[in-house]
This record gives structure tokens, C-alpha cells and sequence, in this order.
């Protein structure tokens, strides 16, 4: 039997919390050796739109983008490996965790400059445009970017040229440990800013993963009737440390309450206890999903472990194409 | 064959490379505007239509990522900058993204993003829109520079840059819009890498690139009337470098000058005096000299770029002193006919 | 008998365009040897902002700069002269028409790359603000400013720190032969989208001297009272070419019908009828006024052309500090 | 004089001068936050004042461009960036205003801007927080660029830069941060332009810079057990180079090896290469020979750093050769007792 939307969605969010929370868990073995930035707490919005977008969809994303990938439907196993360095990962090696890319789902590429990618999204919109090709390209973003200038040089070429590209902004209201007080006005909405630059924009409740599905769908389908670029805000939290895999309630930047309001609203739970009151799913499915999930992160970390590492003249290719390689030696 | 100036030739390069691939984009500030981009973007948005020829915002940064992007999306990008100065606006998405995407992600993705650059000069540019960064962008990972000085080699890598499988610095002289030459015609490309023998000589090696090969071509043929003989290579390809001409060259004349079109610390010419240094040792046989821009911005005002830029005259006397001779330059600057700060009698401001 | 405001305005409009026809006359001399952008036909905005700003507030622009000099008090020898390339131009012959500067009348500076002075007056008003001084600065910008990165970077920190800047744009329509059509979506505003930045924004009527007066007088009191920054955006329109002493309405990029509407409209025809009219000057004021400006532009030209260029030297000075160019040697 | 670490040293002459000249600022992402910089700015907000001591927005570009107009304002501000990397979307304020306000006004107006930017390495940083473009800044003209190596370097360097009349990039490895020295307590400037003689010698002249110098040290240490004398300078300021200070010591001793912090084409080390081979041509008795960074980004798998980076067992090897000898480098490599992608024990990721 084929899963139900909200069954998928929770089914995905598990999956990803249990992705990270195996990273956070393992990081400490130092075999990870690269900065990771965990997404525990913010699974909705990747989850939804995983769900809203089509396999053939592309996406690109940032700093934070293992949620973005696994739900887009990147592969595990190579993101895995990529974290472990070796030469299986899904760059070789040659990015971590703050590189996935997977051109099979569609996940074409995530980088470490805050807003890095967003042009290459509008970019890869247009080539879709004017392949005159249906697919739409999903930017994740966060709040942060809202800060860059790339992002409003590219919001305005999309809007110009009405060009099938997604924003999808998770504010979790922190930029490493600087609120959103020290950066942006006070009273200015995210979603506001965006659609003054001409982009359609929407906001909601990002730890509501059914609604934050809906409005992810609806802007979506607007973008493939035509009607040109799409801005969503989904208000959600991190509840981990920016980078790294602790919790950091201590050091000051925000307050134990706030963590605990906000851990109050995670969207599992949530979603878990809508569907079992509802009948959408009962225990056996819960420990079916949660024990299938288990056994696939394990299986990726023994991938991981089990490979080897690129060998070193790997560190020297890939970086000119072969014929100019050629000539530079 | 043709022919047909620099600016032509860049033109038919794009007009070459639209008519064959539909997969080809041209664009930036003015493209389709009346003036096209020093004539160079003349006509082809009404022959290739407004999607695949058009302008764009003052939006320098993002529009370089949208070529990234478009590249990755299977296009082949051309994005044109009026002035190098403009596209300092876009490095992190030049550096970060166009030079690295294929290694970061293991060789997933590539990136024949082609961004020509316009080198401004004379007539009061100024300090801002007379800047040449080319040694910047050869001392990047992945990106490839290129620096033509005839039309066909313009036209030729041009070709290459725009069918090739790498983001592409295309670094093109203003005062070269104008300078006339043969070019084949239809589609042709001419490989990175290689640099052009303008003249054979025996007594030193002069390396030079640009509106520099042009002068060094001046005082090469200068010296030629008095019995010096020079070997002059057109690097054409500042990265990668053929540094087998240049070494070859090198081993026959014991002499090297290079001739640079940006500036001293830290140039090209730099570059290559280190490499003859570590590498060709024992073929020197005196020291190695370079020529270049100064450490200093164009100033706007014509009495302060008289003594500025490098010409055929330096270029002359400067291989005179390395073979410990003398030359007399002056007719070398009375073949000039027209203000020191315009390429030509053709160039009547303001740009 | 001192100037009333109207009076001013109208002698600000005729010496910024007789100065800016006098080196279009002149220009094919080829003695001007460096490109410029007039701005006749746009010199309501320039000439209202200097009356709006104190003489201790400071300014910037762009390209396009000779108005904005000359209406902030800008010495006009020294301009025209620096267009000349001569030692005694306001940056010793080295920026040109493009880099002007007049510490003195607080006029900071203008330069070439569009955009590039917009956070430079953001950090001077920090500057000002910081001292717990009174002065604003004025931003002036073009259409063009509004699709450049940096300009939504800068109005974001302006607003998160309230500070005293006034962004002053004039819309002409155009940025070189290009139509906002084919740089900035349909149907959105330059107000609105500066406005969603956080900045307080208004619109006015760029060829009408006095409304735009009171337009850049009311913000510039808004930022007085501590309300933060304001945007003013001014519809105008440029008559020559976009850089050059040329007309240009035979090469395409815009109808002759467009031009001659907005000629129509000259700021400068409209308020010496409205102050024939009403009283506030007469036609021997008319007289005086536009001989005294003769004189004065013809006295620039001529210390212009009797000034020396500079030294070759110069060329390679003032680049590092005096004690750093000492160790460069 | 007191013992302190780089980062310590640093925060030091931040707090010394916010402390003399109500002019200073210091802003920067996560200036006030609870890791300050790797704890080069902690408590400072507290100290002086959110007016003074402030984070920013993500805005690089309009950030450094507001640190222009606060200097021409008056004021002395510096700017961090957490890393190099990020700056590139800051260049054209930094080449377009900060470097050339006082050239194109004719000296009316001074930039004294400090921008620290931060160089990574190691522990999966990656393409893009790892990069050291250093050469970049020192071939612009009007900007200094300093990378200093120890403490009282670096306090007495960043003091230098803010109180002086330039803008300034200030170069600090991260893995330096934690290395320990003295220096002087309070107020102290060190002049731009200054080599500083590590180890005296006289075999063999090596030049090198910020973490490089370190190794250098190390290499130059073992090499004198084997009986081999090196001079040894570390540059600090790689904008005013210290020409006469290199100058005599080629002088003296005939071989140059450069080890930059940077990468090879078009580095810092080739610059000095040519400058010798141009100028000190008849005292140079061997080829001068350099050791940089690959051509290629620093990869993120520990696997692929581990023979990407020059390191002390590298440069000794280099100079035995230079002269003729060979050296049995395992007690370099065995000194080392933690992996070679972290700067010692202290550091377990993730950044
Ligand atoms: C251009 C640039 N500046 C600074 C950084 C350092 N940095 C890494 S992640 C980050 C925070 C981004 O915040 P946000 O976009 O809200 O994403 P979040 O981490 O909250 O998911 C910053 C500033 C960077 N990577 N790139
Ligand atoms: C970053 C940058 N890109 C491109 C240019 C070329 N350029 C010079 S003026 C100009 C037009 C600017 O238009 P606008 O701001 O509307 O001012 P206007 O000329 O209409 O007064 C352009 C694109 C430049 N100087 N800087
Ligand atoms: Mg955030
Ligand atoms: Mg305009």
C-alpha cells in the first residue's frame, strides 16, 4: 500500500531527525572531520517540500542542507560517506557535509556562502524556461540571506523574467548565534522585503508540516500555471548548535525558555499525535517506519565506514576540465 | 580569409556560436542596445531573439550566478562586462562558484560559463574603468583566462571558451575593438594553452599579450631594421600558460622580457620570471626583465597617463639594454599620429 | 535683498544647466578628456536637495554628479577644471567628471561603478551618528541603484540603525540606452521596493522643482526628528545622450515623441513661468540672474584653460600614506 | 613581557584601542556573540559599547563599503570576516573605494579601514573556507596587506593598521590562533614594511609568511642540528614588501626559497622571485625555488589535505637540496603527534 501524504511527511521528518541525531551522536568519534550544521527541530519545511516538489524538480541549498537533500531524495549512503570524506561520498571526497549534491533527485547542488546559491537556482530556472520545460527549481534559503544583496539582484531577474524558481526561506530567527535584532529591522517581515522585490510571497507556520505542505504546494502550482516567482516563510527553530552537534542553550545567545517554547511545537510530535488520533497511522506503523529508518542509517554508516578513502592524487583533479588539465602539466 | 576588426570578429564569434547551438545565451548591461557593446553585440538579439540575446540589470553579482546556474542547466552562457571593473562586483560567484563547482562536487557538473571582460584605457577612464586584474584570475583554480590580441584568435577562442568545458576569463582590449586583421570564416576554434610566435629571433625572448603584443610588435620590428633579432610570443592564454614555447624560446635565446598589460606586484609577467628563474636556470644567460603598468591607478587627466602605460618605445629600449646596445626610439613615437591617450585617430571620446 | 527659496531653486536649475551646456559646447574641442554625464533636463532633484540640505550635511553620488556638486555648494572652478584634467581640479586632475569632491561645502564624493558610493554615505551617517551630531547625509542614485545588491544590503543596516541618510533617487527612466522594462519587473515600484527595506519611502514629480523641495525638505525633517531613513524618489527625465554632449533620440532606444513629452516638462521653462506669473521674479531678475551665471561659467572655463596640468609625477602619488609610500621605495 | 596567545594578542590590541580612541569600531558577524571570533573579540560589547562593538547583517559588500564612509567620516574602523572566503563579496568597496579614495581625490580623504579576514584550514573546511588569496590584495595599489606570525607581531601590527592612514588587510591564520608568545603590555605600534630575522644564517635565505613561518622555523631549527645555516625571514607585510631586508640577505648568502602561504601561480613568493631574478641576478649563486600551495582548492576529506599542505619535513627538504645536501626529515614529521588536519590537540572540530 502506497503511504499517505502526511504518512510520507512524517515518515521523512523521522528520517532526517534520525540522520542527524546519528551524526550528532557519532561526531564526537572525530571521523566526521568537517563542520556539519544540523537541521534537528526544522524538519518540516524541507520535508514538505520534498513532498510538494516533483522528482524531477531541481533544488539547490546552503550551509544546512542535509534535510534539503535526504528530502529531496538524495542518497543517503553517499551523503554519508561525503561527511566521512571518502570516495564514495557524493562529491568524492572533494565537499563534506557543506557539499551535496545528487543529480539523480534533481538536488543539484547545496554550497557554504550564505546565498551562494541562489543565483544558481534562478539561473537553473531559466535554463528550464527556456527548455520550455515544466520544472520548477526550489531555493532553500535562510534568514540570513535576506541580508545579501545576491538574493534581492536575483529575486528581481526572476520576477522580470517570471521565471519558475522557489524560494523557500526557513527563518528559524538565528544566523549562527546573532538574532534577528542585530540584523534586520524591527517589524520588517522576511516574506515583506521578498515581495517587494516581485515575488509572490506566503508565510505560515513552519513546524506545521501539513500547512507548510500546503503553502508550499499552492505557490508551486502557481509557479507551473506561469505565474512566475514564488517566495515561502516558514517560521521554525535549530535546536542544536549552529555547527556542530551540541545543544548550546548555555552560552548565552538565547534562553533556555525559548528553547523549550519552541521544542514544545516540533512538528514530529505533532504530527505524530495528529495521525495516531486520527487513525492516519497507529503504533505498529510508527515502530515499522522508525525501525526500517534505523536499520537504513546504520547501513549508511557502515557504508561509510566500510569505504575507502580517495587516494591522494584526487586532491589534484577535477578542477579544469580534461583537455585544459592536459595542457597544464 | 576576411578581413574583418576585433570587434567583428568577437561579434561573428557570437553569431558563429548562436547559429550553431541553440544551447547558447548572450548577455549583459546593453547587449541589445543601439550601441551593442562596441559593436560587438550588433543585430544578434533580432536574429536570435530576445530569450537567448538580452540585457540585463545592474545586477553584476547575481548575473553571474544566473550564468553559473544556466551553465549547470546545460547552457552555454555568455555574459559580457562593458569594463573588468564592473565584474569585481561578481568574484564570489566568478571564485566560489564558477571556478569550484566541479571540484567541490567530485567532477559533478561543469561549468562552460564564458565571461568577457573589457579592458578600458585613455580618454579619462580613470582609476575605475581602466583596471586590468587578468593575474587575479590566473592565479584562481579552474577558471581559464584568456587575452586575445588578433581577430583570429578573438573570434577563434572565443569559440573555444564558449564550446569548451570551463568557465572562461575572455579579457578584450578596447583600444583592440578597431585593429584589423584576417580571420577565417564560420566555426573554428583555437585551443587554450598555446601561444602565438608573432616574430622569430634568435636574440631575446619577448613574451607579451593583448594591446602589448601590438606594441611589442612596434619595437620588435623597430629593432628588427637595426639588426636585432627577437623571438615574440603572444601568450594568448594566460592560464593555462604554454610554458613549452616559452621554455623552448627561452633555451635558444638566453633572454627573456615579458611584457605585461596589468600591473607590476604581483603580475603575469611576475609569473613568468619566476618560473624561467626556477625552471630555466641555466638557459639564462643574463637576468630577466619585466615591463609593465605601474603600481598606481590610471589617473583621469591625459598629463597624468602620458608617462603611465608602456609603449613600443620601453618595449624597444628596454631589449636594446638587455643586449647592450642603444636604439633610437624616436621614430618609433613619431609613427604615433594622435594623442597619446586614444588607440587612434578614430576615437573621438567619450568612451 | 537675500534669495526667496523659489528664487534659488530657479538659479541653482540655470547655473547647473548652463554649466552643463557649456561643456557639451565645448566638448568636441577635445579638450574635456574624459566622459560625462550631463544632467540637463534632471536638474529639479539635484537643485531641490541642495536647498533641502544644510551646508554641514554631507553627500554622495554617482556618475552622473555635476548637478548634485554644484546644488550642494560645490566649487565650480575646481569642476571644471577636474573635467579638464588640471592641477587645480577638485582631485588634482586624477578622478575627472566622474570623482568630485568639495570637502568644504560637504559634498564627499562621486564615483564611477554604479552603486559603489551607497554604503559609503550609509557609513558616514553612521559616522555622524556615532558623534551624537545633527548632519544627515544625502544619497543621490539613479533608477540603475535599485537592481544592485549593495544598495538593499546598505538600506537594511540604515534602517536597523535608524540613521540619518537620505536615499535621493532620481528615476530618468534609463540606465545608458537601457529601459526599466527589460531590468526591473512591470508594475513595481522603486518607493515600494525601498520601502519594504525599512526605509520611510515617498514619490513625487522630479520636474517639478518645489513639489520635490518639499518632498526632500519633509524627509530630511523626519531624519532630523530621529525617524530614520527616508527615500525619495523623483520621476525625471535625461535629455542628451547618456554619456556624452550629444542628443540621441535618432539611435533608437527611445521615440522622439517620449523625448519631446518630457521636454515639455522642463523643470526650469516651469517655474520661471509660475514665478513670471506670481510675481516672485521678473524679467530683469531673469536677466541679471543668467548673466551673473554667463560670467561665472565663462570664468571657469577660463581658469580652466589657463590652469596647469598636472606634473607627470602626479600619476604616482597619493596612492598609500606618506610614511607607507616612504617604505615602498 | 607577558605570555599570551595570537587570539589573545589580538583581542588585546582591539581593546587597547577602543580604549584610546573613542575613533575605533569594531564590528564584524558574531563580533559580540558568545564565541567572539575564536575569542578574539569577547567581551568588548560589554566593555565599550554596542555603539562601538557591534555584529552586522550578512552584507559583506554594503559592511565594508559602511567601514569606508566611516573612515572617511572620522572614524577608525575595523571589519572581521571569519574568514577570507566571504571578503570576495566585498572587493569591489574594498579595490574600488577603500583602495583608491586618496588616488582618485587627489588626496582628499584617507581610508583608515582594518579588515581582518581569518584564513582557514584543515578539518573539512573545504573549498571555500580555506582559501588565502593574499596575492590578490598585495597587487592592488593603496591597500597594505600584513599576515603576521606571532603575538607581538600581531598586536603591535593590527595597532599599526589602525592607527595609520591605509586600508589595511590583516591576515591571521586560525591555526596561529592559538599559538603562544610574548608581547609587549599596552600601546605599541610596528611599522609596515619590516621583515623580521627569525633565525639568523648564512647558507641559504628563506622567506616566508604567517603559519609558513612557523614551519619555516621548524624546518631551519633541524636543518642547523645538521650543521646547515639559514636565514630566515618572516615577511609580516606583504604590501610594502622589506626589499632592502631581503635584498642583503640574498646578498650574503646567494639562494632564495620562498614558502607562501598562498597558491603557487601567481603568488606572493613568485613576486619575490622575480623581483631577485630581476634585481639581484648577479648575486644569486644557485636558482631560486619556491614551495606554495597547490593550484587546486583544499579538498574537504582528511585524505585529500594530507599532501596538500607544505609543512616543515617539505621546506627542509627543499633547502638541503638547494644546497647540495640531503637531510633525514622523520624527526619533523614524528614531532607532530596529532592529525595533520588540525593545528594541535586543542582543536576537535568542527571549526
Ligand atoms: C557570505 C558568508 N558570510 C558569512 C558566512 C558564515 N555563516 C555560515 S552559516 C551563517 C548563518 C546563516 O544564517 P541563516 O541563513 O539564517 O541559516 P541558518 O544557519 O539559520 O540555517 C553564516 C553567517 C558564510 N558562510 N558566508
Ligand atoms: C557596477 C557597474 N555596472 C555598470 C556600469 C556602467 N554604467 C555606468 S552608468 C550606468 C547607468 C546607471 O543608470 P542610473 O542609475 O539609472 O543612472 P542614470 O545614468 O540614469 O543617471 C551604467 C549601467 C557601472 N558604472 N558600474
Ligand atoms: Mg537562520
Ligand atoms: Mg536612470
Amino acid at each position: 500500500m502506497t503511504a499517505t501524504l502526511p504518512q510520507r511527511l512524517l515518515r521523512d521528518m523521522l528520517r532526517i531527525r534520525a540522520v542527524e541525531e546519528a551524526i550528532a551522536e557519532r561526531y564526537a568519534e572525530q571521523k566526521m572531520r568537517c563542520p556539519v550544521h544540523l537541521s534537528i527541530g526544522q524538519e518540516a519545511p524541507a520535508a514538505a517540500a520534498g513532498a510538494a516538489l516533483a522528482p524531477t524538480d531541481l533544488a539547490v541549498s546552503g550551509h544546512r542542507a542535509h534535510a534539503h537533500y535526504l528530502a529531496k531524495g538524495g542518497d543517503l549512503k553517499a551523503m554519508i560517506a561525503e561527511i566521512h570524506g571518502k570516495a564514495t561520498g557524493c562529491c568524492s571526497g572533494k565537499g563534506g557535509s557543506m557539499h551535496l549534491t545528487d543529480l539523480s533527485a534533481g538536488f543539484v547542488g547545496s554550497t557554504a556562502i550564505v546565498g551562494g546559491t541562489v543565483p544558481v537556482g534562478v539561473g537553473l530556472a531559466l535554463a528550464r524556461q527556456l527548455a520550455g520545460r515544466g520544472e520548477m527549481v526550489c531555493v532553500f534559503i535562510g534568514d540570513a540571506v535576506l541580508e545579501t544583496g545576491v538574493f534581492y539582484e536575483s529575486a528581481n531577474f526572476a520576477a522580470l523574467r517570471r521565471l519558475p524558481v522557489l524560494f523557500l526561506c526557513e527563518n528559524n530567527l538565528y544566523s549562527v548565534y546573532s538574532p534577528l535584532s542585530v540584523r534586520q529591522p524591527a517589524g520588517r517581515s522576511l516574506a515583506e522585503a521578498a515581495s517587494a522585490m516581485g515575488l509572490n510571497a506566503t508565510a505560515g507556520d513552519g513546524n506545521d508540516v501539513l500547512a507548510s505542505h500546503d503553502l508550499i504546494a499552492a505557490a508551486a502550482a502557481r509557479i507551473r500555471r506561469g505565474e512566475g516567482p514564488q517566495f515561502v516563510e516558514l517560521a521554525t527553530y535549530r535546536w542544536r548548535e549552529h555547527c556542530g552537534p551540541m545543544f548550546d542553550n548555555d552560552i548565552g545567545y538565547r534562553s533556555p525558555a525559548e528553547f523549550e517554547a519552541w521544542r514544545a511545537l516540533d512538528p514530529i510530535a505533532r504530527l505524530t499525535r495528529q495521525l495516531l488520533a486520527g487513525g492516519g497511522i497507529d503504533n505498529a506503523w510508527l515502530a515499522a517506519t522508525s525501525g526500517a529508518i534505523k536499520d537504513e542509517v546504520d547501513a549508511a554508516f557502515a557504508f561509510a565506514d566500510a569505504s575507502p578513502f580517495p587516494g591522494p592524487e584526487a586532491a589534484f583533479t577535477d578542477i579544469w576540465s580534461p583537455e585544459v588539465a592536459a595542457c597544464r602539466r | 580569409m576576411p578581413s574583418m576588426t576585433y570587434g567583428e570578429a568577437i561579434r561573428d564569434a557570437l553569431a558563429v556560436a548562436l547559429a550553431r547551438d541553440p544551447a547558447v545565451l548572450v548577455y549583459g548591461l546593453g547587449t541589445p542596445d543601439p550601441k551593442g557593446v562596441f559593436g560587438t553585440t550588433l543585430g544578434l538579439q533580432a536574429t536570435f531573439g530576445a530569450d537567448r540575446v538580452f540585457d540585463m540589470p545592474t545586477s553584476e553579482n547575481a548575473m553571474t550566478g544566473i550564468g553559473v546556474g544556466a551553465a549547470l542547466g546545460g547552457l552555454r552562457p555568455v555574459l559580457t562586462h562593458q569594463r573588468l571593473d564592473f565584474a569585481l562586483l561578481s568574484l564570489d560567484q566568478i571564485v566560489n562558484n564558477a571556478a569550484k563547482w566541479r571540484f567541490m562536487f567530485g567532477g559533478r557538473g561543469s561549468v562552460p560559463l564564458t565571461i568577457r571582460m573589457i579592458l578600458g584605457r585613455g580618454w579619462g577612464q580613470g582609476p575605475t574603468h581602466s583596471q586590468n586584474l587578468q593575474s587575479w584570475f590566473a592565479h584562481v583554480p579552474g577558471l581559464c583566462v584568456v587575452a586575445p590580441t588578433t581577430p583570429e584568435d578573438a573570434k577563434g577562442l572565443l569559440l573555444n571558451a564558449i564550446f569548451g568545458e570551463d568557465p572562461v576569463i575572455f579579457l578584450e582590449h578596447r583600444w583592440l575593438h578597431n585593429v584589423t586583421g584576417e580571420a577565417p570564416e564560420g566555426f573554428y576554434r583555437i585551443p587554450f594553452g598555446q601561444a602565438r610566435r608573432l616574430r622569430a629571433g634568435a636574440d631575446v625572448t619577448v613574451v607579451a599579450m593583448s594591446l602589448m603584443s601590438l606594441e611589442a610588435a612596434h619595437a620588435v620590428d623597430h629593432l628588427a631594421r637595426e639588426g636585432l633579432s627577437c623571438d615574440l610570443l603572444d601568450l594568448r592564454s594566460l592560464n593555462p600558460i604554454d610554458w613549452p614555447a616559452i621554455d623552448a624560446s627561452v633555451r635558444r635565446t638566453g633572454r627573456l622580457l615579458v611584457v605585461d598589460a596589468g600591473q607590476e606586484t604581483g603580475g603575469v609577467a611576475g609569473e613568468i620570471i619566476a618560473h624561467a628563474a626556477t625552471r630555466l636556470w641555466g638557459d639564462l644567460r643574463a637576468p630577466p626583465r619585466r615591463l609593465a603598468m605601474p603600481d598606481a591607478p590610471e589617473a583621469t587627466s591625459p598629463a597624468l597617463t602620458a608617462a603611465y602605460h608602456v609603449r613600443a618605445e620601453h618595449i624597444a629600449a628596454a631589449i636594446a639594454e638587455m643586449l647592450g646596445r642603444s636604439t633610437d626610439t624616436t621614430p618609433l613615437v613619431a609613427a604615433r599620429r594622435f594623442p597619446h591617450d586614444v588607440p587612434g585617430d578614430w576615437f573621438r571620446g567619450p568612451f
